[in-house]
């Protein structure tokens, strides 16, 4: 098949967990990468050599373990940096998830004085499209400033619904956040177009990359300044990295201008009883002991994916989400809900199938090693936005086979023989 | 989970009460309507609680209920519905308490067909924790109500 | 010598670390651990089989994968649960570190309403003792809210001046928050008596125990609720955990009351796009994917801390910490900053060493392999306190053996000499 | 580090410095005065520049400081102040360029005697990340303290 990544089966080779079997002996075919990505062993090992061999806190410590484990640590934020082409380094700022990047600006927000700040009166546009995480932190924000949440609405087929864009971003936004790419229905947002007009009006652009950044090559330093977030976050659970870490980037004049969210060790520059001053960015950003072991997985991870190269895992994602859109289309009563045409959305794939609730289609689907997710995906408001309380959503990566999709496919026909559908 | 482990969690029964729900759609008189949701997975019902007698002895006179959801979550809402109308609160909590140590014993617990009726055919969930709260969401939701009401009057 | 952990050369078999030789071929001597402790196998172990069996995300997975990640996960917080004698589970929250759970409690105090809210006119005391991560936090709380900070002073014998403690704790008192045991002078703190001052005048405390849960016992179900901490913190890679976690528990009745902090996937009940509702604790604080391999790690970490039993692990610290006073009082010209009694100290001594600076004495011992912290240890009040900028810190923990408090005190000698003293 | 290390690092130019420092104390006149920190450990600089002459041909004829810090730190605040007194800025920004390239080559640069003089002693530290910073303290202060000047004066 035209497309796919070159020795896919070797890559598979890489994530030790694809050779797992499950109960009664049925292989994994692992359709949740939306969720979590699995990791390489290249990033388990990474972490292990340094919990074996260099583990030390950073920063603080003067003894080879702790210059080692400081190095350690910052080349990870290096290769990050690099990974999404960041124009400095410095404005990498390690989180613990991409929902801790989006509170951290939401939270600083309110905090903040000058220009930057958020109050009363003033407007935040998101969407109906957006993950939980990058919802509720604007809504507390809102609630507790006094300023208003607004957000683009949907259209019938699965895109942003920019009729009235104009009315959205006027000289009361002070900060328009969307998803690049959405976890429930694939879609890929124009989020250039949308920056260029959030600037026009000096509103601050956030972008949740949590699904982009795993399949789309991203280099920020390339982008016209006009059409560059100020700030974006991703995850780095999704990137075949480990839990426990997230990234912020953000422009430096901004990062500069926020207040600090968290405080204490690390993020200070001195500290007196009665008033601190705080370090510069990133540091600013990272109170107390920061995820070190999960940087290093992080780093290994992201240089995994620039080792495939970004294009090549865009290219498979691209392929395999064309089969399996063909597949899916082959099962009687199956609907997706989201955008039909590959070149317009990702490889998250959220769908409905008549007569069976999506908890015993993922339920049934299990009981062939098939693993996908059921429920909201934590996109409540996109679901009710099409009048379905829940879907079943199949997601692929860079080791995902046309064969999988192949057993996904065999799997929903079971699934409805099972319940005695036509 | 094997073929052999679905079959024990879709039991003919369960398969029946999904298709064919009893005491479904809201109904007049309740004292105490809830809304329970299971955040995880979103599934929702809205359940109403209908008690008559006096206070310390009352009986569950009607429940009635609205609900989305997975087959487990359906079929669960309507067994317990077939369980607890007519009887005294005191017996239908004990029912409650049944369902409850069945849903959490990991599958180790033996259910008592004599007290939980078509209620036994949910033994195979016990074994699937995601599926648990599926099952337990509408009982929940009752318990919940029940107690309301019961405040309320005291 | 009486009070080692028996069988201490089998427990330091545990640790991989242990074994490395620094440049020059000397083996280490990791005097570190306030900072950081080092890892078993057993809970690198655990995360390697997470990451290579059972990785996926929890909670909202219907998979077999999922069902396995989200039991492993939420096992974690019932070991950690049983380490503090919490008195529910549902009053363990993940955070990412001790840093974190402290903001937590500042940021939310800022936002609650009711009997909890911290305002104009409210009073948060501290001390002049804490690491910066209990200070900065009730800095920015305060300014942020227009209430006041106090603070207990330090007596110069390295105690808590208690001596204005009515002043301090009156009825404008909302918030009491110290540390347990001092990450700098090693000092343990009176906490009962302190809790039951505050509470009397209802105010809410806050214990820092990131570095007692290394070293003390803690029961919290068994303490006298008069006593009992409202809210404690520490931190997952100080008891042999990974980075990337740390834990506050809390009160029930107090979590329930504090409104969310981060917003986002996990810690919600429904989410509309104008408002939505919380899911019940621990969850309402655990916004996005949790620290889950983290949480894995760290339940195998308290595990063995439990495995080795806490009294036996207290009474090793206190063995070795009195063992290092005695030959640190053998060294010309050095001054130990901190009580001299074991019985009332824990296991971090902090000295200064006359005629050479920290940084130096660290950076010559490092050349021997003997890894101690030197600088403000991120608490430079109580380095203010006492007139001096910076000290050198040599901590130890179940793995310290009595030779390589030999080995430090033979390379402060050699400091001696190298810069001529003497 | 092995003892060889320690001995690089510890140059006899480094220690003759740190106990015997040079144009330490602070003096007038000075046009700006800064205050450095080094976050990570604490050390400390206050440091003053008095420059004379032309806008766009400053002289840096004074630099005085006051610093509490480590035996890097403290002695590459007397060599800094030996190589800039008394030069014009821009010559004095030279060096200050060439002993930063020194410092993050991580061991790799050699240094020019003839431009660093005493400087070429730390040679040794940029092996030591962590000390780095150290010698770095009092060089970026002066710079943070030049450019106020020229800005102000422009
Ligand atoms: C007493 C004390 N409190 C808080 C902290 C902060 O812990 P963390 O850096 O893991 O947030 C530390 C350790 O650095 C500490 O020693
Ligand atoms: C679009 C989007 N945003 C945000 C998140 C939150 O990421 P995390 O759970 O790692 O904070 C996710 C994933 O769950 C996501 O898909």
């Amino acid at each position: 098949m035209e497309g796919l990544l070159p020795q896919l089966e070797v890559v598979r080779k890489d994530f030790p967990i694809l050779e797992r079997t499950l109960a009664g002996g049925v292989p994994l075919v692992y359709l949740d990468s939306a969720n979590t990505s699995q990791k390489p062993q290249c990033v388990i090992d990474a972490m292990v050599d340094h919990l074996e061999r260099h583990n030390a806190n950073v920063a603080r410590a003067m003894h080879q373990l702790g210059a080692e484990a400081s190095a350690a640590f910052e080349d990870g934020r290096d290769r990050v940096a690099s990974f999404i082409g960041a124009p400095s380094r410095d404005e990498v700022i390690f989180t613990k998830n991409a929902s801790e990047a989006l509170n951290l600006v939401a939270h600083t927000l309110a905090w903040a004085t000058g220009d930057l700040a958020v109050g009363e009166g003033d407007r935040v546009v998101t969407t109906e499209m957006e993950h939980h995480s990058n919802i509720v932190p604007w809504q507390l924000l809102t609630q507790r400033t006094g300023a208003t949440l607004a957000w683009f609405g949907l259209t019938d087929d699965y895109r942003l619904d920019l009729s009235n864009i104009d009315e959205l971003i006027d000289e009361r936004t002070k900060v328009v956040t969307l998803t690049w790419v959405s976890n429930m229905l694939g879609t890929v947002n124009p989020v250039a177009a949308i920056a260029r007009r959030a600037h026009e009006v000096g509103a601050l652009v956030v972008v949740d990359a949590s699904q982009a950044a795993p399949q789309i090559p991203i280099d920020l330093a390339a982008m016209d300044e006009a059409e560059r977030p100020d700030l974006m976050v991703f995850t780095g659970h999704k990137v075949v990295g480990p839990t426990g870490i997230g990234v912020l980037w953000g422009r430096r004049e901004v990062l500069d201008q926020l207040p600090p969210f968290l405080g204490g060790g690390e993020m200070i520059e001195t500290v007196r009883m009665e008033r601190s001053t705080y370090a510069g960015i990133p540091h600013k950003f990272e109170a107390g002991t920061p995820p070190i072991a999960e940087a290093v997985g992080l780093g290994a991870a992201v240089d995994y994916l620039a080792g495939l190269g970004m294009e090549a895992v865009h290219a498979h994602e691209r392929t395999i989400t064309a089969y399996a859109l063909d597949g899916l289309a082959t099962v009687p009563g199956l609907k997706v809900l989201g955008p039909l045409d590959v070149a317009e959305r990702g490889g998250a794939i959220s769908f409905e199938l008549d007569g069976v609730h999506p908890h015993d289609v993922a339920q049934v689907l299990d009981s062939r090693g098939v693993a996908v997710r059921a429920g909201h995906h934590c996109a409540k408001p996109a679901h009710a936005r099409y009048g379905v309380q829940s879907t079943t959503r199949m997601s692929s990566y860079l080791y995902t086979t046309p064969s999988e999709i192949d057993a996904l496919v065999e799997a929903l026909e079971y699934t409805r023989s099972y319940f005695k559908l036509g | 989970m094997t073929a052999q482990d679905l079959d024990a969690l879709y039991q003919e029964i369960i398969l029946d009460h999904y298709k064919n729900p009893h005491n479904k759609g809201l109904r007049e008189p309740h004292e105490a309507e809830v809304h329970h949701v299971n955040p995880t997975c979103g599934d929702e019902v809205t359940l109403r609680v209908h008690l008559t007698g006096e206070p310390g002895a009352e009986t569950v006179a009607d429940v009635s209920y609205d609900a989305v959801g997975c087959s487990i979550s359906q079929a669960s809402a309507s067994v317990l519905t077939d369980l607890v109308i007519g009887r005294p609160v005191d017996e239908a909590m004990e029912i409650h308490e049944s369902f409850l140590t069945l849903m959490q014993g990991k599958g180790t617990v033996e259910p008592d067909e004599d007290v939980l009726e078509d209620g036994i055919a949910f033994a195979g969930v016990a074994k699937f924790p995601a599926r648990v709260k599926c099952a337990l969401l509408s009982w929940m939701a009752w318990k919940d109500a029940t107690a309301r009401v019961i405040e309320e009057k005291a």
